[in-house]
């Protein structure tokens, strides 16, 4: 398409009209329903959300008003998005997962008044809250089962809303109008989505995203990895987080291509294989959990498969990421990675629905050098982004021939970054947000006067102009010697291992860092079975002193890196402990996105951090726990705190980055 | 390993519910009939053609004819070879009385009188079960045996006693008696296979066939499902005799071209078909082919093989060393699978889709 | 705004009056009467070897009693086959689970419906045109119920494979595609973990709630009986001891002594 | 028409009763037999619960190697004690390699592993001793020959020495079986075993061992049953059509039930020789072939469970 045909378009509202003009039969979405994949063509689509948002008007929304949308990712749900921001209403996405209560503080604090929401659970879940919901005036659902019986005076399926809408399109040409006024109207300054960041500390709060923004921050993106309308996506972030709404939404809705949304969560994966997608985003874990199945179920391959495996992964390791790169590499060795690609890539990425990806993205977390170069190894062009929820996600992203596990890339098009003095990470950019809901103080204090954003994580660039993130900026401390402490640093470290799962460290203003440590249950516990070793819980698992030695020999491997790296080689591991249970997002010790809340873990588990430093060799610890039904309880254990071996630092040589 | 299956994707009950849904199948599929349509009739050998490939797909169709009132409904018959027979003297019957009726017709109606006899011998399948039953059956092969020697007017009096197959055309080219070229009968026999298989697994793949299956697994249940379990056995029991009918016609007119029923249709006939369909894989409409395909290419092997090998071998000694070979091959496969060579080519076909992982 | 459980009188769909039956000698039943309400969930309880599983066999004319009369949606039942139970609305599940071990998930579903594919065989033989569009029309249903049981993970999985709790799951999910108007179910949660006793549980009153079926069940575990049903008959030694609402069972002496002491 | 069918075999029979006996007497000796291998099948089935489709050609194999060793110069004596041994081996082979590996599948595998059974016996038989009809060594084992006349009826009837000798050998046979089962420690574990495997095992007899004994014994059966029909008729595969024949015999007499066996047998033998004399002719004979098989199934259609098996009662 060319620039000027889509200069104007500065909402997503006019994007859908223009796919539906451009490529009025492309398919816009497919959702797996009742075991075969439902299509739908942009223009369909374009029909649909009319009528939707006539149906909507309808019931009285307007410009500014707040919808939320609760539920996986199901067509019916964007398309409640698409309908919202073509009448201009304000689309607030809510994690589908999220406890009644904290639904409740969103909806509250969004000021929603009305609610497009997936099934009866989430229906429940509003209803059990509705006093606390003064503003909301209507529910609208997708799948009907369990609800036949409710009263419906508050309640609405989708499909009615549409149908409704469907009648105002035929018989009233005057709310056409208005329609058609109201997508018009829409201007890119205008708040095309409010997304609620899951704070890392207290409650989260809501980032307003312009509709221009939104729309250039995309376009960027899209010309930068050539995405075509040819692309596939499956969608199964969750919605409220930017992730979905940039990656999904907005790059669908920009560069038309298809949305696939799977069955079932439990089905994403096989679901991916069907579709094929082209263009993937997976957080790190993703990523690692499947590399531990792929691993797993090698094992159990007969000796010569296994071989043959291990063989053509070394032959990958040795040339798949030159040849990725497009690096000149012996013939030789290209027809024999050619063979692998035979043998092992190919019906690997194939089993793993990898086998048409085009670009890969991960991004949250820092990813293991190992893991990230494996899956780049066996051809998959894995790369890695740098972002947050108030840049709309893109701060900085790899390109093609550039990438390297340690780094995120450069800066991405029309994205300015500097660093501040104390090394945090600051960047102006086109889909930064307008600001924090109601909260203009914490808007200010997140803004520089000259307009930059502060990221809140410390980092410096590297030679080859790659951004490189050390931690999170206020969380950079010092140990009492003065030297720098970045937890998240030495935690991503440790996490590297597939044996750790999670780690909080600790050390700011103490003697030493010391650690809480989480082992992973499918890797440690594989490991016992195949040494035989009896365990009948997690707790049971990580108490176990085999499992401890495991551990140290880890740390003891981290320290000795550290001790290379003169910015860091101060602060070693000197004790460590893991913790008698999972940290978990119920108990409010990791966020919705998996990311540890270290303070509120410090105090939660008080006692054995204090056990980290009086020297004591175990510590007894009771602590209450939610379990999946929403029940509570609590379980106490004696954890056991070990010393860990350091190491003497390297001759200083390096440059002090940064 | 060669299965890529990533974005195969199904946007239709009819796509899903097709009977090779996988890509790779499809092409594989094609080209195997390619092969045995165009290669073949114009590279193999007549002797090849004759000795191999006729006879395949005869017991095919034989198999396939047991395999569905056996393989698919649980009922175990003994009287296979019988219902070739009648099969047979029906088709023989009819092309003689009505000579100028193209022989194909008269092949697959005589299916039909096959049917009606198997249907009728079918009828104790309600209450007898299990062994019961095969000896029930057995009634069938003995009987029917007996009326093909004894009753004449079947073999229309000929001094013989056997049946002469006249010569019939198509297009003017023989497809029977002397002048039969082998490669016409081939093909012509090629076509009935190919359109009675696709049959077949019309059938057994919707409503019919899961009602097979449900008797088969458990008919108690199938009856509280409102399968009326007499209708369901006899149909099975007609279906099958009609392929069995069908096939014992082709044998007699595209193989054969004549000859005693006592040998091409009595008890061992009915076994060496049983045999097959064990061997082959019991509920599988490609097990057919591949049992028919081993118990068919092990005594060509023997008796033209070896010899050719420098091995001498009697013809007589082939035929016992082969009965041995058969019935330690039976053996052997239902220890090692039960489910037979389909079994087997299931198992490897899953392998390959999960390659490089072992499940 | 969410819907009470309340117990309506219903009209009767079902009674069985002063039924006994034999074998050979033993009384499986004696003299037993009840009856089975529209829209109800009937649990029949009682210890092992109570005769429970029997009086579903009689129920569903699998089993022929000697005496006493069965009327269902008010005419009197003649000696009959099994399949007529069925033609008439009456489907069940089994004390172990009786699937067709050799087909898939989907496929044991599909031969729930059965009854209700009128194509004939000549369609049948070509599986285009009718024979096809019927196909597809069942398999729409079918994947409804796939959806509603939560299985679409195994939909295409041999049942030979499928865990207990699973089979059970796929089991409901057959008789359920017969949309039975009375369905008996034999000991839905015997040897099922908690959770899928509460998954097994709420599918129960989904489908009644969605279907408005009728349900006859037999069940040991006490606590899930109370949730479930509405009115409850207790057997012993095929001998009827108590019938009424959950409350008044649990309350009945005859039925602590004979029921609630005994561990199951 | 009518009257062929329905009353002229009956003023036939009416009319020569010494023709009646003889027909009688026939149909009692072949019926004999019949319930001897009949009750190959039995022991079998009692102790191991497989449908021994091969006890037929069991008989003739056991039959072709008395006589096979005895054309090589084997002495008879030595002979009978050879074949003896082979049909020790043949049990202890067949228990490990068919059945031990197969133990728990479902009948019918078992069942269709005997036809693989059956074809390794014939395959082996034939190769090793050829595919020719033999002579059965009569006189080697001192069976007696030649023909008894009885007067009576106004007729004579030809009673066959050897028919004799089979129908008091069977007998004897029959009554020694049946003390084996009641009187001894093995014989009540097989019986047991029929019940419960378990139960065997108390007993103090391994699961294999049992099946090694039963299926010896099948053989023995198999040894004396091939000499009576061996000397009857000759020694060939041909036989086997005639085991077949033991087939309808067990479904008259069920599968689990020795006398059930005999009765059957009788029947049986009876029966088609009857039907074959004074039936057989107005169709132009031979039907002897099949006319066994017609009554069981008739007879299968009234009593499902057969002559002594007791009532199916279906659960759930």
């Amino acid at each position: 398409m060319t620039a000027d045909a889509t200069a104007g378009l500065d909402t997503f509202p006019k994007w859908l009209e223009h796919n539906a003009k451009v490529r009025p039969s492309r398919p816009a979405m497919r959702h797996k329903d009742l075991g075969i994949w439902k299509e739908w063509s942009w223009a369909e689509v374009h029909r649909t959300v009319r009528s939707y948002a006539l149906g909507l008007m309808a019931h009285g929304l307007q410009r500014g008003d707040k919808i939320a949308i609760i539920g996986t990712n199901r067509p019916k749900l964007y398309w409640s998005i698409m309908a919202a921001q073509t009448l201009g209403a304000v689309p607030v996405p809510v994690y589908a997962d999220a406890v009644a209560d904290e639904m409740a503080y969103v909806l509250d604090h969004a000021e929603v008044r009305f609610a497009c929401v997936e099934d009866q659970e989430q229906v429940d879940k509003i209803l059990s809250v509705a006093d606390r919901l003064a503003a909301i005036q209507m529910v609208f659902y997708d799948e009907p089962r369990g609800l036949r019986d409710y009263d419906h005076s508050r309640l609405q399926p989708i499909d009615e809303v549409i149908a409704q809408g469907d009648a105002t399109m035929l018989a009233d040409p005057d709310a056409v109008r208005r329609l058609d006024q109201a997508i018009a109207d829409g201007k890119g300054a205008d708040v095309s989505v409010m997304l609620y960041t899951s704070g890392t500390t207290g409650r989260s709060k809501g980032v307003m995203l312009s509709a221009g923004g939104c729309v250039n921050a995309a376009k960027d993106t899209v010309a930068f990895d050539r995405l075509t309308e040819d692309d596939q996506v499956i969608a199964y972030l969750p919605l409220a987080w930017v992730g979905d709404h940039y990656l999904n939404y907005a790059q669908a809705l920009v560069a038309g291509f298809t949305i696939n949304c799977p069955e079932s969560p439990d089905t994403a994966v096989e679901d991916r294989r069907e579709v094929g997608t082209t263009f993937a985003f997976a957080p790190p874990r993703v990523y690692e959990g499947m590399l531990t199945r792929i691993m797993i179920r090698m094992e159990d391959a007969g000796a010569l498969k296994r071989n043959m495996f291990h063989y053509y992964l070394g032959v990958a390791k040795k040339w798949g990421e030159k040849i990725l790169d497009g690096k000149s590499v012996p013939l030789l060795a290209r027809l024999n990675y050619a063979l692998g690609e035979a043998l092992v890539y190919g019906p690997l990425k194939n089993v793993l629905g990898f086998s048409s990806v085009r670009i890969a993205y991960t991004a949250g977390e820092a990813m293991g050098p190992e893991l990230f170069s494996f899956y780049r190894s066996i051809g998959i062009n894995l790369k890695q982004l740098y972002g947050q929820t108030e840049a709309f996600l893109y701060v900085t992203s790899q390109t093609d021939h550039a990438v390297r596990a340690d780094c995120v890339g450069p800066a991405t098009p029309n994205v300015e970054i500097k660093i501040a003095d104390d090394g945090e990470v600051l960047y102006k950019s086109p889909g930064q947000f307008i600001g924090y809901f109601k909260e203009p103080e914490k808007t200010a204090e997140t803004m520089t006067p000259d307009g930059y954003v502060k990221t809140g994580d410390a980092g410096f660039f590297e030679k080859d102009g790659q951004l490189r993130i050390i931690d999170r900026a206020k969380d950079v401390g010092k140990l009492r010697n003065g030297a720098l402490f970045a937890p998240k640093y030495i935690e991503n470290k440790l996490k590297f291992f597939p044996n750790i799962r999670e780690v909080v460290a600790f050390g700011q203003g103490e003697e030493h860092v010391s650690v809480f440590i989480n082992i992973d249950l499918t890797a440690v516990g594989n490991w016992a079975e195949r040494n035989n070793v009896s365990y009948g819980s997690y707790q049971e698992l990580a108490n176990n002193r085999q499992v401890y030695e495991i551990i140290a020999g880890h740390v003891a491997e981290v320290n000795r890196q550290l001790a290379e790296e003169p910015m860091m080689a101060k602060a070693q591991v000197h004790r460590f402990l893991v913790l008698h249970k999972e940290l978990d997002a119920d108990d409010g010790e990791l966020t919705r996105t998996q990311k540890v809340r270290r303070g509120f873990i410090a105090e939660r588990y008080a006692p054995l951090v204090t056990a980290l430093y009086d020297g004591s060799t175990e510590a007894d610890i009771s602590t209450e726990v939610t379990f999946e039904d929403g029940r509570k309880g609590s379980i106490s254990a004696r954890v056991r705190v070990m010393d860990a071996k350091t190491f003497e630092p390297v001759a200083p040589a390096a440059s002090q980055a940064a | 390993m060669f299965y890529r299956e990533a974005g195969q994707f199904k946007k239709t009950y009819q796509a899903d519910m097709a009977v090779f849904p996988i890509l790779q199948d499809r092409i594989g599929l094609g080209i195997i009939v390619a092969v045995a349509a165009l290669i073949i009739p114009f590279f193999g050998s007549h002797f090849f053609i004759s000795t191999v490939m006729i006879p395949f797909l005869v017991f095919s169709l034989a198999a396939m004819g047991l395999n569905i009132v056996t393989g698919y409904t649980g009922l175990i018959s003994l009287g296979t070879g019988a219902f070739m027979g009648v099969g047979a003297y029906a088709c023989y019957k009819l092309t003689t009385y009505f000579p100028d009726v193209n022989l194909i017709i008269w092949i697959i109606a005589s299916g039909v009188f096959s049917a009606t006899i198997g249907a009728l011998f079918g009828l104790p399948s309600l209450r007898i079960k299990g062994f019961y039953l095969a000896v029930a059956t057995l009634a069938a092969q003995f009987f029917l045996e007996w009326c093909f020697v004894r009753v004449p007017w079947l073999f229309n009096y000929n001094a013989s006693g056997a049946i002469e197959v006249p010569e019939r055309t198509i297009l003017g080219i023989a497809i029977t008696g002397a002048r039969a070229d082998p490669t016409a009968r081939y093909l012509v026999l090629l076509g009935i296979v190919v359109f009675m298989t696709w049959i077949a697994s019309n059938i057994l793949h919707g409503r019919v066939g899961r009602t097979f299956m449900a008797v088969r697994d458990m008919d108690i249940a199938a009856e509280l499902m409102g399968i009326r379990l007499l209708p369901a056995k006899l149909l099975a029991f007609a279906l099958s005799s009609f392929y069995c009918g069908v096939a014992g016609a082709c044998m007699m007119f595209l193989w054969y071209g004549g000859g005693e029923a006592s040998d091409a249709f009595n008890i061992n006939q009915s076994f060496n078909i049983l045999f097959m369909v064990i061997i082959g894989g019991l509920g599988s409409l490609i097990g057919c082919f591949l049992g028919a395909a081993l118990l068919n290419i092990v005594p060509v092997a023997l008796k033209f093989g070896l010899p050719s090998l420098g091995v001498p071998i009697g013809g007589a000694t082939a035929e016992h060393i082969n009965l041995l070979i058969v019935g330690g091959l039976i053996i052997f496969f239902l220890i090692v699978e039960p489910h037979g060579l389909a079994r087997l080519w299931q198992i490897t076909k899953q392998k390959l889709r999960t390659w490089p992982f072992p499940y | 705004m969410k819907p009470e459980k309340k117990i309506e009188p219903g009209e009767q769909l079902l009674s069985v009056e002063n039924v006994t039956l034999r074998f050979g000698g033993v009384k499986a039943i004696t003299d037993v009467s009840f009856d089975i309400r529209k829209g109800e969930v009937r649990a029949i309880i009682g210890p092992n070897g109570a005769g429970k599983t029997s009086m579903l066999n009689v129920i569903n004319g699998f089993y022929h009693p000697q005496e006493g009369r069965i009327t269902y949606r008010g005419e009197t039942r003649a000696k009959m086959r099994p399949h007529v139970a069925a033609t008439q609305g009456i489907a069940r599940t089994f004390q172990n689970v009786a699937l067709f071990k050799g087909m898939s998930t989907l496929d044991n579903i599909m031969v729930g419906r059965t009854l209700k594919m009128h194509k004939s065989f000549f369609w049948q033989l070509f599986r285009h045109g009718p024979a096809m569009d019927e196909e597809i029309e069942h398999r729409k249903f079918v994947e409804e119920i796939i959806d509603f049981l939560e299985i679409e993970h195994i939909r295409k999985v041999p049942v030979g494979k499928l865990p207990y709790g699973l089979q059970k799951r796929v089991e409901l999910g057959r008789a359920l595609a017969m949309e039975p108007e009375l369905l008996l179910l034999d000991e839905p949660m015997a040897g099922m973990n908690l959770e899928e006793k509460e998954d097994m549980c709420r599918f129960i009153l989904d489908t009644k709630e969605q279907y408005g079926t009728t349900i006859a069940l037999i069940e040991h575990d006490m606590g899930v009986v109370m949730d479930l049903s509405d009115r409850v008959v207790v057997l012993e030694y095929g001998i009827k001891i108590a019938d009424g609402t959950p409350e008044e069972v649990k309350s009945n002496q005859k039925v602590i002594d004979a029921y609630l002491g005994v561990a199951h | 028409m009518l009257y062929n069918i329905f009353i002229d075999p009956f003023m036939q029979m009416a009319a020569a009763p010494d023709l009646l006996v003889q027909a009688l007497w026939e149909g009692l000796v072949s019926g004999v037999l019949y319930a001897l291998i009949a009750l190959g099948f039995v022991l079998i089935f009692k102790a191991s619960g497989v449908f021994n489709f091969a006890q037929g050609i069991m008989v003739v194999f056991a039959a072709l190697t008395l006589v096979g060793l005895h054309e090589k110069g084997v002495p008879a004596w030595l002979a009978v004690l050879l074949t003896l041994g082979v049909m020790l081996i043949l049990a202890i082979s067949v228990e490990r390699v068919v059945l031990r590996p197969l133990v728990n599948q479902p009948d019918i595998i078992l069942f269709m592993a005997t036809f693989g059974l059956t074809y390794v016996l014939i395959g082996l038989g034939e190769i090793i001793f050829g595919g020719e009809p033999k002579q059965m060594i009569t006189e080697e084992l001192f069976l007696p020959r030649g023909v008894i006349e009885l007067n009576i009826l106004g007729g004579r009837v030809l009673l066959q020495k050897i028919d004799i000798a089979a129908a008091v050998i069977a007998s004897l046979m029959i009554v020694a079986l049946a003390l084996f089962f009641q009187y001894t420690r093995i014989g009540r574990a097989l019986r047991a075993v029929a019940d419960s495997h378990k139960a065997a095992l108390s007993v103090g007899i391994s699961l294999n061992q049992i099946w090694v004994i039963v299926w010896f014994a099948a053989g023995l059966v198999a040894l004396i049953t091939g000499i009576m029909w061996g000397a009857r008729s000759d020694v060939s595969f041909a036989l086997q059509t005639i085991a077949l024949k033991a087939l309808p015999v067990l479904i008259l007499g069920g599968f689990t039930s020795v006398p059930g066996a005999i009765v059957g047998g009788l029947i049986i033998g009876l029966g088609e020789k009857i039907a074959e004399f004074y039936w057989g002719p107005l169709v132009g004979g031979g039907i002897e072939n099949w006319i066994a098989y017609v009554i069981a199934l008739g007879f299968l259609m009234v009593r499902p469970q057969g002559l002594f098996g007791d009532k199916i009662i279906e659960r759930i």
